[in-house]
């Protein structure tokens, strides 16, 4: 059936199931390939994308509860990679395979619009959701906390 | 039973040359592959092909453990008159596979 | 939340007339210069400091999470006459308690009266706090008074009037406040008592487990029933409790300090803070406060009765072969719901702890549930990979409904949750 | 199981980057991509001018230079460049990466300049080595890289030597100007006529201590798109009429179908068709085609709810019965019997019966999983007589050939396009799965991309095999070894891939890190024993060390302990004669301030072991509650691999391996059941998450010279058994199986 | 794909912009430069015995098979020898050898007149990387032959995942050796 979705401020008409998983008509439908694939059961976090601003995992999303939402993905994030996290991201030189840091970083948006100073802890437990497996978690923190100063500048 | 299959004209013109396909069906240990042991599995293979056209031997293949599984085979031969070829393969353990084809030559 | 409301008005008039006679009882006492805490006081006792505010989770009030400026307060607390401010406890000269003796540090815990005599609101559990020994209490302004001093000023206390005149709380204290001290119960062990001098002096957890009366205070003869607390559900923790299997020592150190339970399940909402804490802290003094917990449920089921709901457990636990299916459309739509998201791992075979044997889905109220269901799981510091996303975003109202009630139908034979719409609504306006 | 805490009992956590060591800083700006987002493509829309089949130079000084290797997060697509840039003296800046083509290494022998060097021989390809594994892309690929970059500065020199009549060596090149006197030119200039110039005599490549700018921590260059979502991953592929395939296999690897209901199915929204994938007559199971059914569909969502809907009936297979439980017992039982030897110096059992003291020690490891981040996925596309592969290659020629003989093309007409790897950790250079995606492309003749589950990526993963071992050693009056006998009995890759390569039972890659640790002790007897099962395997971050390392490390601890002496002495006791071994030790104990006497509950273990030319050790420091609740709080490292490409890279590599290496010791592993994989997805399959990551440092001991190693792998094996040997200390038990979740770890 | 030269050794090949079009490549089996095919003591030995020499003159047979293999566990090769095939010259013997293989031998077929055509088609085992050699016996006594490069990919990593580790050990093992004679000796 047909639906609309808002997805990073342009409004797209899919022509799918009600009830198919929002990461893949993001995917498939729309073409916004940043969003990954991991696990398909909201275990690995790559699939985060943010709806109305708050965290969700798109793999168990269906697409009928996203309609009438805002929705941004990784590719929404900022015009030119200009979002503190992805200026800390890149300056860091966080990414290793880089197919888990769109979840990890759009995680991250959502924890620093909860806490504008996350400590240690607060990431740890906050981002405890996406896995790594090159193991970038060391960087992921100090990204975090470097965003959190380029916010504040 | 192996499972052959070959294929061959029916019928030819005098002295055409003609393209025979012969398949069959054998694991053609090589003697170097490994059980779950690690032990090797010995060497069971077809050793030799023959195809016979009325009694005469026109094609002879010694076969060796690089030949890959289910021994594949193509060859030509020329239709010198209508009768019968016969393929034969030899096992290792002595065993003989065969089959036979007729052609008729216009 | 509106009973509490009343009570305050009530106790405002009789503090009121009452106050007036008190005023003179405070007086201000004199500030003192600040101290250097690490000359000052021994490094063991502040050692023993910190731990203690371990115990009383002074840093999960006094820390806005927002600002991450631990102790330095401004945590808004909603109250139904107003949103009031956590207090900047830090020993900062201007905006913390730099200046209060030891022994204006020691009343405001006793009797909730400030540096300068003011009085403080019951939302700070001095009518616990009052209970603990001079050497703790020593121990705590030592560890207080040596934490880094941050300058920040809380916001203003939003309160309307008559709430806003702090003489009222006088009354208040009149009618609840026992300042006598604690004393141990000669007829338990040491460890039992332990336990009952951590939880119900520093630990506070009648705080949340005992239902409070119209005038905002906790009813003695409804100690652990089990309460409604900033939109969570703190259970019934005596023979009120609707658990299945019962908590022993072991599963409630497992629970306090770790987090979870094989047979309970993971702690969320308010509870993880404090866990968090006990997880740092001597693992004696949990054991001994699983000890008094324990204490609290003297009337326990019969084995068969447990196993029996063990059995129950197994029985429904989600099938991947063969989900349930009900003829009520409502269920059924719980069911899908319940499939596409929940089942992923709350399944046989799955690695989480089945949910017919959960605490949270046996409690009368669905609060616990349905904030979960909306905000996750934070894994506890002792079980850390014990976590579960939010489904806040992915799922709309209708469907958390749906599976609320499937959840209860499927996982207990309990009276089903009411007014389910009216929590939900409530909680997505404000989430 | 928790890991890493912030408490009074603990060390206090500096927040912020607290990787320690030697890291360089980095002072470089954000970087605009230096690739396009489809790495086998040109990274600028102009063309270059080929100078050799390495680099290109645009019109405008853009170099492009080519990567053999797969960029699956160890930084190759920076680390190769810049090895060529090195020798080619050209401004970084400039530089930009683009993948070699796979169906050109296919078709073009070494470049004239390599075989006249001496670097590559004419029968070698012109991309020499196109398979990334082993850590290999830097010491297999430095010297023809070095020599790619060195012979096109020169010949850029010659021409602009010609152009000024000037002598060759009065031109100098640096960062792509060439001037002699006052006369200067840009690299762009010379850029056609270098690629014609002949050369008489090839220049010599630099030695270590003539670079400048290998050894600098350079940003990434593929960064830019991994942080904005436009890297494109296998997954990710899109082409135009592009149709998408759910696939699922019997849960039993390689067992077959004994129906399945395609009717059912047919009517649901999207499907296009039913296909069903049987392996040739007398396909070799190596050769991967597994019987499976995949649904068709024009989306990737449709097809596999079709096929999470359409009724399929297994086949029973013959492993039905097999679980982790009867192959561990299975294994365990052989080593109470003398196996295929590998080492055999001296009189062991003579100097054990002999000995002092006797020690002995029993381990045990499951299977494990990669669970790369990006599931198994690979897209085909066929037309008349050519077909496209676009995928995560960690061995593109692999996949070439693998879909040229699927569809019985000839290899020259296929083209394969490697895409970023979400993940390899050495599953990827397997290539079933291209395979069996160009059999579905071939039924379903349009476009196809094929697409696992996770589910599918794990059940019919190909397996780090499992391993069991048993120790034995004598020690002297002394209590140092006099003689050590090692046995392990495992499942073998190299008898499930090239068994012919196995003689009378004997793989030695099963035995790496046992038959080859550099302890001196004069007796020494290795043997091992095969125990294959139906279970695939392949080769898994740091492959067998892996496993061995956790087993022979702890065992060295027990040595320790039994002849009274300190873990980290009586090592270097044991490789006093050896330079690498002993800085990496040395420097271990300065960093990590490796002492034994902790208060209960608190230890701190080592863990050393050698993998392709690196020597790795490593000190955790773990704290265990009383109840058992182990928390890593720190791993140190100090690592020997002679020389650094990029060290931030580099240290990364180490950091990723520790991380890798402590999923599968703490609480991760595969067990089978019913004959299939039981952890199936990220909720029963544990990997660490950022709530369990300690405080790592890296610390270099590089001993330099000509030693080149690997740095991928070599950081994985020693973190188990650094973890293992402190909760010893911690605790007094010994985790002697892993995962270390299956022990009880609580104390006093 | 840049503009490719020709340089003198490597194929000409001409690939237009991009990974887009290509044109159609000549593959050319390996030239043999040298004037006979000198096959490894092995092999040679093998064929002194069946065709009575080794010495094998490039030319008129030749091997089709992909250059390229992934587990080379079943690589289809066509032998083919330029002959009329008649009672006065024709194909007595072929025989194919893969150095790289546990054993030598390939293939060795007998054929004659009567087969008109000196073409066989099969499917090989190759276990490595390496070439892949073809002889052929004619009627009048000469000898002809071949040789063909061909990539085997499984397994390629097999053999030298380990070769620096296992050559490190036996240095070791040698340094301590020698060490400890050394000192027996004092």
């Amino acid at each position: 059936m047909a639906l609309t979705l808002t997805v990073n401020g342009t409004s797209h008409v899919v022509d799918v199931e009600a009830e198919s998983p929002l990461l893949w008509v993001i995917r498939d439908t729309i073409g916004l390939t940043g969003t990954k694939f991991g696990c398909g059961i909201a275990k690995c976090g790559a699939c985060t994308v943010h709806i109305d601003g708050r965290a969700a995992k798109s793999c168990t999303t269906k697409v009928s509860a996203a309609v009438g939402k805002s929705i941004t993905t990784i590719e929404g994030l900022s015009p030119d990679s200009t979002h503190p996290l992805q200026v800390a991201w890149t300056e860091l030189d966080t990414p290793q395979c880089g197919y888990c840091q769109s979840g990890q970083i759009m995680a991250a948006a959502a924890l620093l619009s909860k806490r504008a100073n996350p400590s240690d802890f607060d990431i740890d437990t906050e981002m405890a959701d996406n896995i790594c497996r090159c193991g970038t978690y060391t960087k992921i923190r100090a990204a975090i906390h470097r965003a959190a100063e380029i916010a504040a500048q | 039973m192996a499972t052959i299959r070959i294929s061959i004209p029916e019928t030819a013109a005098k002295d055409e040359i003609v393209e025979i396909r012969t398949l069959i069906s054998h694991p053609m240990d090589n003697g170097y592959n490994v059980d779950a042991r690690g032990q090797r599995i010995p060497r069971h293979i077809l050793h030799t092909f023959i195809v016979t056209y009325n009694g005469v031997e026109v094609f002879h293949a010694n076969l060796h453990p690089a030949q890959s599984t289910n021994p594949y085979m193509v060859f030509h031969t020329v239709a010198v008159e209508t009768g019968t070829l016969e393929f034969t393969w030899l096992d290792d353990d002595g065993s003989v596979f065969s089959d036979t084809r007729t052609i008729t030559v216009q | 939340m509106k009973r509490i409301l009343l009570g305050i008005i009530l106790v405002g008039i009789v503090g009121l007339i009452g106050g007036l006679a008190w005023a003179m009882r405070y007086p201000a006492l004199d500030p003192i210069a600040p101290i250097d805490a690490s000359m000052e006081f021994d490094s063991q006792v502040v050692a023993l400091g910190r731990d203690l505010a371990g115990f009383g989770d002074c840093s999960v009030c006094h820390t806005d999470p927002r600002q991450g400026l631990e102790y330095a307060g401004g945590l808004p607390l909603e109250t139904p006459f107003g949103v009031l401010y956590t207090t900047n406890i830090t020993p900062d000269v201007e905006t913390g308690i730099g200046t209060w003796s030891e022994e204006a540090f020691s009343r405001a815990m006793r009797e909730g009266v400030d540096n300068e005599g003011q009085y403080l609101y019951p939302a700070f559990p001095y009518d616990h706090f009052t209970k603990i020994t001079d050497e703790d209490m020593h121990a705590l302004y030592a560890y207080i008074m040596s934490l880094e001093p941050i300058n920040y000023t809380p916001p203003e206390n939003e309160l309307g009037f008559p709430f806003n005149i702090r003489l009222s709380l006088a009354g208040w204290n009149l009618l609840f406040l026992d300042t006598s001290r604690w004393e141990p119960d000669p007829t338990q062990s040491d460890e039992w008592n332990r336990g009952y001098y951590l939880a119900d002096g520093l630990g506070h957890c009648e705080g949340c487990h005992t239902p409070r009366n119209l005038m905002g205070a906790e009813i003695p003869s409804k100690a652990y029933d089990g309460a409604i607390v900033e939109g969570w559900y703190a259970p019934a923790l005596n023979d009120e409790t609707t658990s299945a299997v019962p908590w022993t020592q072991i599963a409630l150190v497992n629970y306090l300090l770790d987090g979870w339970d094989v047979d309970h399940g993971v702690s969320a909402g308010p509870m993880t803070p404090i866990v968090n804490h006990l997880y740092d802290l001597p693992e004696d003094d949990g054991f001994a406060i699983a000890k008094y917990i324990e204490s609290l449920r003297p009337n326990l089921p019969t084995e068969a009765a447990t196993a029996e709901l063990v059995a129950f457990a197994a029985e429904r636990e989600w099938d991947p072969e063969n989900p349930p299916s009900y003829d009520d459309p409502g269920l059924q739509a719980g069911v899908e719901a319940f499939d596409d998201l929940c089942a992923n791992c709350h399944k046989v075979g799955g690695t989480t702890v089945p949910l017919a044997l959960t605490s949270t889905v046996r409690m009368p109220e669905a609060l616990n549930v349905m904030n979960i269901i909306f905000d996750g799981v934070r894994p506890p510091l002792g079980a850390r990979d014990h976590s579960m996303p939010e489904f806040g975003a992915s799922l709309t109202d209708e469907n958390i409904a749906d599976v609320l009630r499937f959840v209860r139908v499927q996982y207990t034979n309990l009276p089903a949750w009411e007014h389910l719409e009216e929590i939900i609504a409530e909680k997505r306006e404000n989430w | 199981m928790n890991i890493h805490n912030v408490s009074r009992r603990k060390f206090i956590v500096t927040s912020a980057t607290a990787a320690g060591g030697m890291m360089l800083g980095f002072n470089l700006p954000a970087q605009a991509a230096q690739m396009n987002a489809n790495p086998w493509e040109l990274p600028t829309d102009k063309e270059g001018q080929e100078v050799n089949a390495w680099l290109a130079i645009d019109p405008d000084g853009t170099v492009t230079i080519r990567v053999g290797q797969s960029e699956m997060g160890e930084g190759v697509f920076t680390s190769m460049p810049m090895i060529v840039a090195e020798e080619l003296h050209v401004d970084w800046k400039m530089v930009k990466a683009a993948y070699a083509s796979g169906n050109r290494y296919l078709r073009q022998k070494a470049e004239d300049y390599q075989v006249a060097a001496g670097i590559l021989n004419e029968d070698h390809q012109v991309y020499r080595r196109m398979g990334t594994g082993g850590s290999g892309a830097v010491r297999r690929s430095r010297t023809f890289l070095q020599q790619a970059g060195a012979s096109a500065r020169e010949r850029l020199k010659e021409a602009a030597a010609q152009a000024w009549g000037v002598a060759r060596a009065d031109v100098t090149a640096k960062d792509s100007v060439l001037s002699s006197g006052n006369r200067t030119g840009t690299f762009a200039e010379f850029a056609t006529a270098a690629s014609t110039v002949a050369l008489d005599v090839e220049p010599v490549i630099k030695t270590p201590d003539q670079f400048n700018l290998l050894g600098a921590s350079v940003a990434r260059l593929d960064t830019p798109l991994k942080v904005n979502g436009s890297a494109t991953y296998g997954i990710d592929i899109r082409l135009p009429g592009m149709v998408y395939a759910a696939v699922r296999a019997n849960p039993v690897p390689y067992g077959g179908i004994d129906s399945y209901d395609a009717d059912a199915i047919m009517g649901l929204p999207g499907v296009i068709q039913v296909v069903e994938i049987v392996p040739g007559e007398g396909q070799d199971l190596r050769s991967g085609l597994q019987p499976a059914v995949a649904v068709i569909a024009n989306s990737y969502t449709r097809a596999l709810s079709a096929l999470d809907q359409m009724p399929i009936k297994w086949s029973a297979t013959p492993n039905d019965g097999v679980n982790s439980r009867d192959l561990f017992a299975d294994a365990n039982a052989a080593l109470g019997m003398p196996g295929a030897i590998s080492v055999d110096e001296g009189d062991t059992a003579g100097a054990i019966a002999g000995a002092t003291t006797v020690v002995e020690g029993d381990y045990q490891a499951p299977y494990q999983s990669h669970a790369c981040m990006e599931p198994f996925n690979c897209t085909v596309h066929i037309t008349d007589n050519r077909a496209d592969v676009y995928g995560s290659f960690q061995n593109p020629p692999g996949a070439l050939a693998v879909v040229a003989e699927q569809l019985g093309m000839d290899p020259i007409n296929v083209f394969s396009h490697t895409t970023f790897l979400g993940g390899g950790f050495g599953r990827r250079s397997r290539n079933d799965e291209p395979r069996q995606a160009a059999e579905i492309a071939r039924q379903v003749g349009r476009p196809v991309k094929m697409v696992w589950t996770r589910e599918e990526d794990m059940m019919q993963n190909k397996m780090r095999p499992m391993a069991v071992a048993r120790f034995k050693a004598g020690l002297g009056p002394d209590g140092m070894p006099v003689g050590w006998h090692a046995r392990v009995a495992g499942h073998s890759i190299t008898a499930h891939i090239r068994p012919e390569r196995i003689e009378n039972g004997l793989d030695n890659s099963l035995l790496a890190a046992v038959r080859n640790h550099p302890y001196n002790i004069p007796n020494q007897l290795v043997d091992m024993h095969v125990r294959n099962s139906h279970i695939p395997v392949h080769y898994w971050r740091s492959v067998n060390a892996s496993q061995n390392v956790f087993m022979a490390e702890q065992f060295v601890d027990e040595m320790a302990q039994a002849g009274g002496h300190d873990p980290l002495d009586f090592r270097l006791k044991m490789v006093e004669d050896l330079e690498d071994w002993s800085l990496v030790l040395n420097t271990l104990k300065e960093k990590s301030g490796w002492t034994t006497d902790l208060p209960p509950g608190t230890g701190m273990g080592i863990g050393i072991s050698e993998e392709f030319g690196t020597v790795v050790g490593q000190v955790a420091t773990v704290t265990v509650s009383r109840r058992g609740q182990l928390t890593i709080d720190k791993i140190v490292a100090a690592v020997d691999c002679g020389h650094l490409v990029n060290p931030a890279i580099a240290e990364g590599q180490i950091e990723s391996a520790i991380v890798y290496g402590l999923s599968a010791c703490l609480a991760g592993e595969v067990t089978i059941s019913g004959g299939q994989v039981v952890e199936n997805n990220f909720d029963t399959f544990k990997v660490l998450r950022i709530n369990e990551m300690p405080i790592i440092e890296t610390h270099w001991a590089l001993t330099g010279g000509d030693k080149w190693g690997g740095l991928g792998e070599p950081g994985l094996p020693p973190v188990a058994a650094a973890v293992a040997n402190a909760i010893f200390y911690a605790t007094g038990k010994r985790p002697r199986e892993m995962p270390i979740v299956h022990t009880d770890l609580s104390w006093g | 794909m840049a503009m490719i030269d020709s340089t003198r050794r490597s194929f000409v090949t001409r690939i237009g912009g991009g990974a887009g079009a290509m044109a159609l490549l000549t593959v050319v089996p390996h030239p043999a430069s040298a004037e006979t095919i000198d096959l490894p003591e092995r092999e040679s030995a093998i064929l002194e015995a069946a065709f009575g020499s080794s010495v094998l003159t490039p030319g008129k047979i030749s091997l089709d098979m992909p250059i390229l293999a992934e587990t080379g566990l079943s690589v289809p090769v066509t032998f083919k020898v330029d002959s009329p095939m008649t009672e006065a010259d024709h194909v007595t013997r072929i025989m194919g050898f893969a150095p790289g293989n546990p054993e030598p031998v390939l293939a060795d077929y007998q054929i004659g007149p009567r087969a008109g055509l000196a073409e066989v088609s099969t499917r090989i085992r190759l276990a490595r990387t390496g070439f892949v050699y073809a002889a052929a016996k004619l009627s009048d006594g000469t000898l002809w032959g071949t040789k063909f490069s061909i990539i085997v990919t499984l397994g390629a990593c097999v053999e030298d995942i380990f070769d620096l580790d296992w050559q490190r050990d036996a240095e070791r093992r040698a340094m301590r050796a020698e060490a400890r004679a050394a000192a027996a000796a004092e």
